[in-house]
């Protein structure tokens, strides 16, 4: 059935983690399990287990996780680095791991593409939108009496900021 | 400044830092190797000249190590380190050393911490750059 | 006081609600607020790109600094991530150099060390809790209100919180002295979901659903919160929970922490809002006879 | 230093230790053309027979009069290295090593070559140091043959026991009303399951009766003074409101005694009164009153007691006396605390009251517990304790605040065994009910605990969960909720449970930092007291003549804190037996001539060793060698370098410091 992992393809990724979070420590893990116990995401989200993707990036197992997606599960609530009682901060981790999988190429969702788009181009990661009343009307701002909503200033240096980090998502 | 290895003299009292220096041995921490130690039985014993001996024969940096206070083996040794530190270091200013001349508590269970406190200092003066002869 | 009105995204393209009580309640203390459009706080790209998140903070506190005034973020994710991205600057020196040179250009040379401000922490810490009440007049009296922090509000402990993750108290402090009663009930520092909307609905809504669940059970009549997400799954989602969990009893009403104060001060429902939250607010506004 | 200076330099390989970073044969060459090296060799092992012949030999041969060693820490081998410098016939102070295994290769161990530059450049140092060297001689001053023992669980028992037995005459100083620890308070022991005061009240009866043990009670260390061999120790005996003279240990008092409180032995569960034994088998078998709470000490009303005791033995009006004992060893056995479980906040204690600590479980299943042995759920009256329902399921939580970067870091090492003890009271006394194991590991490693685990698994109601909750949220009836996943199934499961056991981090006891700090012994990162060596020297500590006993070394059982206490008591005797310490030989000494009588170095030294005399009309300091421990600190400080160090002279240093400085050229 299933494929045999090979010893070849364990690679720690505990460095490159470690590069990007700063001063949590994913080595640590002694999978207690703990993070995943309290996880929300875990809870409505079962294939999400942040203790499994701890474990992963220590043993270099982690194309796998960035292929199926569920990195985008996290409801980053911080509960888990909260409490967490080797100072893992999965939550980090997954994040971490979200820029690298980006970096290697993986396309994030396309609700957060659509996101990063609007954050460069319009300043704002969506439209400014019409909603609905309890009455069911629509309004907007300007029916509200709220001001008009500007742009941003400055964003030509801003989007020529952005684009330097955004490139392999804009392709 | 690369390739600048500073040649740090470290004292270290017998009874916590050399101890706790110990233990970053037997736990095999790493730290840089320019570090060297000398051994006294208690931090008080370490006098101005001996620091300034060190910076003009060649050393471009010196710790002073001793117990945590409260916890000096000869009950009040390292408070006189302390006053006597402080002191040092106003003269040290004054010839723009101060940076060079550093004082730490390491207990006798904190190798960790002192392979810390090495690689820092080691980064420390080696950002200062050496020290030249004529500026002592 | 006089602070940058720093709205972020979600609020000024959607959640107007918010904006509108916030414009209407604070200069009756005595706030001045000064509008400060600077668009995304680069929060929901921090899992893209550490550096565009870090960079899009840096910019927005750098901006602050020049304009000389603290930030009120009445948005919690946007007060998180600005705590955040400030600890990455003090923290990491070439981190830091990198963003001043990305600056440049806008000819912004210094990060400073702005104050933020959340409106819980402006009500309950400047404004005080005893001036709250001095000023109500309309107490919302026989009403039991939850109050749901929202995670950022209390974590990550990491960065200064306006609240305590352990014992999470100030927006009640602040709806006792409106009148109303509070409460403490389970996973009150529990999360609302918001962050996985866009990528598991379903699963979001649930996460919501279950707290509004567990809020009804401890028999409260109402719930408040300060942060345009936890709104929008709360009370905005509240029709889907319905429908996702199968569970048509779900109905409470949701307020702003803004609107409840507002209500408090006499203030017309539609001047803050209310009648775009999309729970059953009326039957709230019923009893406080502002129907 | 009219002789010609001769010096024999040996580089030990320490097997690979040393001899697999660096080449001690290369160095040994390189060394061997510094000025007044007359030898220098490598071998394997110097600390081995041959090593130390080798050094003898040479020094008769080659008529050397210093030697250096440069192998492991001087803290490790240096005595060994002296006593073969005498037996080649030199003064052992003629010795100077150089540690370069624990300074040098074990550190530096992936850069040999800078590794083998400072070993070299070390050796430098030793030898112009080792030029300065000149004989010393050490006093001997007879010991106290007596022992105070702080802390009486079963450590300070054991350890009391064993020096009666050999004669020493023994304190042993509780804090308590009774000795007994925390063992008194424990239901049943692991792995045997046999019953922990059945075993222990017998020896907390040896203890009272035999005539070497005199058992200060309700006492602490207020003041050490003197030094290793002949210490002098004040006690602090506080008011105990009874003259335990007089008092006959009938309990009439207690009896009558209106007020109760809530019982520390107990864990605050069951009630004492305010005048009250620890626990019924109190040894000694006198009450004392809590003034915090006895009506009359606090309100002025009452003096029931007083009214009803039949001799006469309450004294309202006591005071804390002190007495001062002179010992020649003392061994700490102040035992552990359980750690502020509400710290934990994420579990509830504290909030929830069916959360509750695995000492509490003890008491609920001791048959003299507050409960009469019922395991019930916890229920409150008007505030005080009343035993619940039935429990029908049981959660234990393990590693609660243990192995914990944010708590506490180390393993209790008690708590998995103590859970699967918890988890037999349990499932012996309910045996309908469900027991839920929360574990992150097991670790059964002592004797007989993989049997003991094997037990408890085959229990068919015992459920273990390989996952730690995070939070635990009451629900309205007082039982608790969690979630946890099971890695073992990979599963979530969300339990109910009537009563949560949390097997709690155990930490240091309350005051012993300050009562270490009189000590001046050191601690390790978990703050309980620090041996000498890890492995070699557990009993021991940093000051000659301190010993460690029990938990207060680092967590154990039983068994373990028992043979502990055996050791520390033999470590005592022979420290005493021999009957005789040595003074240290780096005593500071003053150059008569060159002091200005400036009294600086009276005003540092620690000890009071140095006076200010008037010698031919001139003053000078002259120091006290029976007082002086050696720091130096009046060296450090003198102005005119009158004052001295022996074997840590200025010149030693000096001459140390400016090779260090200088380096080596590669
Ligand atoms: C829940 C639980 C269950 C356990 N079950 C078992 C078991 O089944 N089997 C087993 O082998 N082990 C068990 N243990 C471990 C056992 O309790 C310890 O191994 C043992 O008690 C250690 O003995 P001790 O004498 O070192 O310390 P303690 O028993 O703590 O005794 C220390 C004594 O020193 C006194 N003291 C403290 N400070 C001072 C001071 N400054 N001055 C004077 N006196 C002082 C204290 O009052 C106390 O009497 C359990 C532990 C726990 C927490
Ligand atoms: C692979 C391994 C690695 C280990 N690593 C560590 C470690 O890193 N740290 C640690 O703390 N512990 C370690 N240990 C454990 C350590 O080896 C033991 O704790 C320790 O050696 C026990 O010492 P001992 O004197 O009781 O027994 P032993 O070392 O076995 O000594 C017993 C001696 O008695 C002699 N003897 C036996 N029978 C007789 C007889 N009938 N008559 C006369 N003489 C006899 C034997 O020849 C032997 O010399 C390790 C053990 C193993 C197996
Ligand atoms: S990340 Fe932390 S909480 Fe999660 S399994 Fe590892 S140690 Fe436990
Ligand atoms: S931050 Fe993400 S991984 Fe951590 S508990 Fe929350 S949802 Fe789970
Ligand atoms: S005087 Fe105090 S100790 Fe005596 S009986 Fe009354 S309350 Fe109890
Ligand atoms: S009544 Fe008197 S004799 Fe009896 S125990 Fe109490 S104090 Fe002692
Ligand atoms: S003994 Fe068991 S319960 Fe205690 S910390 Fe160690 S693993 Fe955890
Ligand atoms: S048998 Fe040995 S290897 Fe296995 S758990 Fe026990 S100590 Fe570890
Ligand atoms: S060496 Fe220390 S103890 Fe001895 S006389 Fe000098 S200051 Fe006092
Ligand atoms: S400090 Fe030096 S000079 Fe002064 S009295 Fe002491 S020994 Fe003499």
């Amino acid at each position: 059935m299933a494929e045999l992992l090979s010893i070849a393809k364990l690679m720690s990724k505990v460095p490159e983690i470690k590069a990007i979070i700063g001063d949590q420590k994913p080595e640590y893990c002694y999978q207690c399990a703990k993070c995943t116990s309290g996880c929300t995401a875990a809870k409505v989200v079962p294939e999400y287990k942040p203790h499994e993707i701890v474990a992963a990036v220590k043993m270099g197992m982690i194309e796998e996780i960035m292929k199926s997606g569920i990195l985008w599960a996290c409801s980053e609530c911080w509960k888990c680095s909260e409490y967490c009682p080797q100072d893992v901060a999965p939550v980090e981790v997954v994040l971490a791991l979200k820029n690298i999988a980006v970096k290697m190429g993986y396309r994030p969702p396309e609700a957060l593409v659509e996101m990063v788009k609007n954050a460069i181009e319009t300043g704002y990661m969506q439209g400014i939108m019409e909603v609905m009343t309890n009455e069911f009307e629509f309004v907007d701002r300007d029916s509200l009496g709220l001001p008009k909503l500007e742009r941003p200033p400055n964003m030509e240096q801003r989007r020529a900021a952005l684009m330097r980090f955004f490139g392999v998502v804009m392709k | 400044m690369s390739g600048f290895e500073p040649k740090i003299v470290v004292f270290a009292c017998n009874w916590c830092s050399y101890a706790g220096i110990d233990l970053a041995g037997t736990s095999r921490i790493e730290y840089p190797p320019n570090v060297s130690v000398v051994r006294v039985m208690c931090s008080s014993r370490v006098t101005p000249e001996m620091v300034l001996k060190a910076l003009q024969r060649g050393a471009d940096g010196v710790l002073i190590t001793g117990c945590h206070p409260g916890d000096c083996h000869y009950i009040t040794g390292n408070y006189n380190t302390l006053r006597r530190y402080y002191l040092l270091k106003r003269i040290l200013n004054e010839l723009g050393l101060g940076e060079r001349v550093h004082l730490e508590w390491i207990s006798a269970s904190e190798g960790e911490r002192f392979a810390k406190v090495a690689h820092e200092f080691v980064e420390r003066i080696r950002k200062l750059g050496p020290l030249r002869i004529e500026e002592v | 006081m006089r602070y940058l009105l720093y709205l972020g995204c979600v609020i000024p393209t959607k959640q107007y609600a918010y904006e509108m009580s916030l414009r209407a309640v604070f200069p009756k203390f005595g706030i001045e607020l000064e509008d400060f459009n600077e668009g995304c706080c680069g929060f929901p790209l921090k899992g893209v790109n550490k550096k565009a998140w870090i960079y899009m903070g840096a910019r927005i506190l750098a901006r602050a600094y020049e304009r000389g005034l603290p930030i009120l973020t009445p948005c919690n994710g946007c007060n998180v991530s600005l705590f955040e991205t400030k600890r990455f600057l003090e923290e990491d020196p070439s981190l830091r150099a990198e963003m001043l040179s990305l600056l440049r250009s806008e000819g912004l040379y210094h990060f400073g060390d702005v104050e933020i401000l959340h409106p819980v922490e402006v009500f309950h810490d400047v404004i005080g809790v005893e001036k709250i009440k001095s000023m109500v007049v309309k107490p919302l009296k026989g009403l039991r209100i939850a109050s749901h922090p929202g995670c950022h509000l209390i974590r990550p402990t990491n960065v200064p919180r306006p609240d305590n993750n352990v014992n999470p108290q100030k927006i009640d402090n602040i709806v006792r002295a409106l009148g109303a009663e509070v409460g403490d009930y389970p996973d009150k520092g529990g999360c609302c979901g918001a962050t996985m909307l866009p990528f598991h609905p379903e699963s979001a809504i649930k996460v919501g659903a279950e707290k509004i669940v567990v809020m009804m059970d401890y028999g409260f009549d109402a719930v408040t919160t300060s942060c345009p997400y936890c709104m929008e799954m709360l009370d905005a989602k509240q029709d889907a929970a319905k429908t996702i969990t199968g569970n048509m009893d779900l109905s409470l009403p949701v307020f702003y922490l803004t609107q409840l104060v507002g209500l408090a001060l006499g203030m017309d429902p539609k001047e803050l809002g209310i009648h775009l939250n999309l729970s059953p607010v009326d039957l709230v506004l019923e009893k406080l006879g502002v129907l | 230093m009219v002789d010609e200076v001769r010096i024999g330099v040996y580089i030990c390989h320490c097997g690979k230790n040393i001899g697999g970073v660096i080449s001690p044969k290369r160095v040994a060459e390189h060394v061997s053309r510094f000025p007044n090296v007359v030898v220098a060799s490598d071998y394997l092992y110097m600390c081995s027979s041959p090593g130390q012949a080798l050094i003898e030999e040479d020094i008769r041969k080659h008529n050397l009069n210093r030697v250096i060693v440069a192998a492991c820490s001087p803290r490790m081998h240096e005595p060994t290295f002296q006593a073969a410098v005498a037996r080649g016939g030199l003064n052992p102070y003629l010795l100077e090593m150089v540690n370069i295994r624990e300074h040098a290769t074990w550190v530096h161990e992936h850069e040999p070559e800078e590794a083998e530059r400072k070993v070299i450049g070390l050796i430098r140092a030793a030898v112009e140091r080792a030029r300065h060297l000149y004989p010393l001689e050490v006093a001997k001053f007879p010991v106290v043959k007596s022992v105070l023992v702080i802390g009486g669980g079963i450590a300070g028992i054991r350890a009391s026991l064993d020096l009666a037995k050999a004669g020493f005459k023994v304190y042993l100083v509780e804090r308590k009303q009774s000795i007994g620890g925390r063992m008194a308070q424990l239901d049943k022991t692991f792995p045997t399951l046999d019953c922990s005061q059945c075993i222990l009240t017998p020896m907390m009866v040896d203890v009272a009766n035999h005539p070497n043990i005199e058992l200060i009670a309700y006492s602490e260390v207020e003041e050490i003074d003197g030094r290793p061999g002949d210490f002098k120790v004040k006690i602090k005996m506080k008011p105990r409101y009874v003259d335990w003279d007089k008092c006959t240990g009938c309990g009439t008092c207690v009896e009558k005694c209106p007020w109760r409180v809530p019982s520390e032995f107990d864990e605050g569960l069951g009630y004492r009164k305010a005048i009250y034994f620890e626990f019924p088998q109190a040894i000694p078998r006198r009450p004392v009153i809590d003034p915090e709470h006895c009506l009359y000490l606090t309100k002025g009303i009452c003096r029931v007691c007083e009214r009803f005791c039949p001799v006469g033995a309450i004294m309202f009006e006591d005071k804390p006396r002190y007495v001062e004992v002179n010992v020649g060893a003392i061994i700490v056995a102040t035992g552990y605390d359980l750690y502020d479980m509400t710290k934990l906040h994420e579990y509830g204690y504290g909030r929830y009251r069916n959360v509750i600590t695995g000492m509490q479980l003890e008491r609920l299943s001791s048959a003299g517990g507050p409960t009469g042995g019922r395991i019930t759920t916890i229920e409150y009256e008007r505030g005080r304790f009343k035993p619940g329902k039935t429990p029908k399921t049981v959660a234990l939580i393990l590693c609660a605040g243990s192995r914990d970067e944010r708590h506490v870091r180390y393993c209790c090492r008690i708590g998995c065994m103590a859970a699967l003890k918890h988890a037999y009271y349990i499932a012996h006394a309910l045996p309908d009910s469900k027991i839920i194991i929360c574990y992150t590991d097991i670790r059964a490693f002592g004797k007989g605990f993989e049997e003991f685990y094997q037990r408890i698994r085959s229990l068919p109601n015992v459920y273990f969960i390989r996952g730690r909750p995070m939070e635990i949220i009451e629900n309205k009836d007082g039982s608790l909720t969690f979630d946890v996943y099971d890695s073992n199934i990979n599963r979530m499961i969300r339990v109910t449970a009537d009563l949560v056991v949390l097997e709690t981090a155990l930490v240091p006891p309350k005051g012993f930092e300050e009562l270490r700090q009189k000590l001046k012994i050191s601690c390790d990162p978990g703050g309980f007291g620090l041996e000498l060596h890890p492995k070699l020297k557990p009993v021991e500590t940093t000051v000659d003549g301190i010993y460690l006993a029990g938990f207060i070394q680092g967590p154990k059982d039983i068994p373990d804190t028992v043979a502990h206490a055996g050791a520390a008591a033999a470590a005592a005797a022979s420290f005493l037996a021999k009957g005789y310490v040595e003074s240290t030989p780096y005593l500071a000494t003053v150059d008569e001539d060159i002091c200005s009588g400036c009294a600086l170095c009276v005003s540092v030294c620690p000890y009071d060793a140095i006076s200010i005399v008037v010698k031919d009309g001139k003053r000078v300091a002259q120091v006290d060698s029976v007082k002086c421990k050696g720091c130096g600190a009046c060296a450090g400080t003198c102005p005119s370098g009158a004052m001295q160090q022996h074997y840590f002279t200025d010149r030693q240093i000096m001459a140390e410091v400016a090779a260090l400085a200088e380096g080596v050229v590669a």
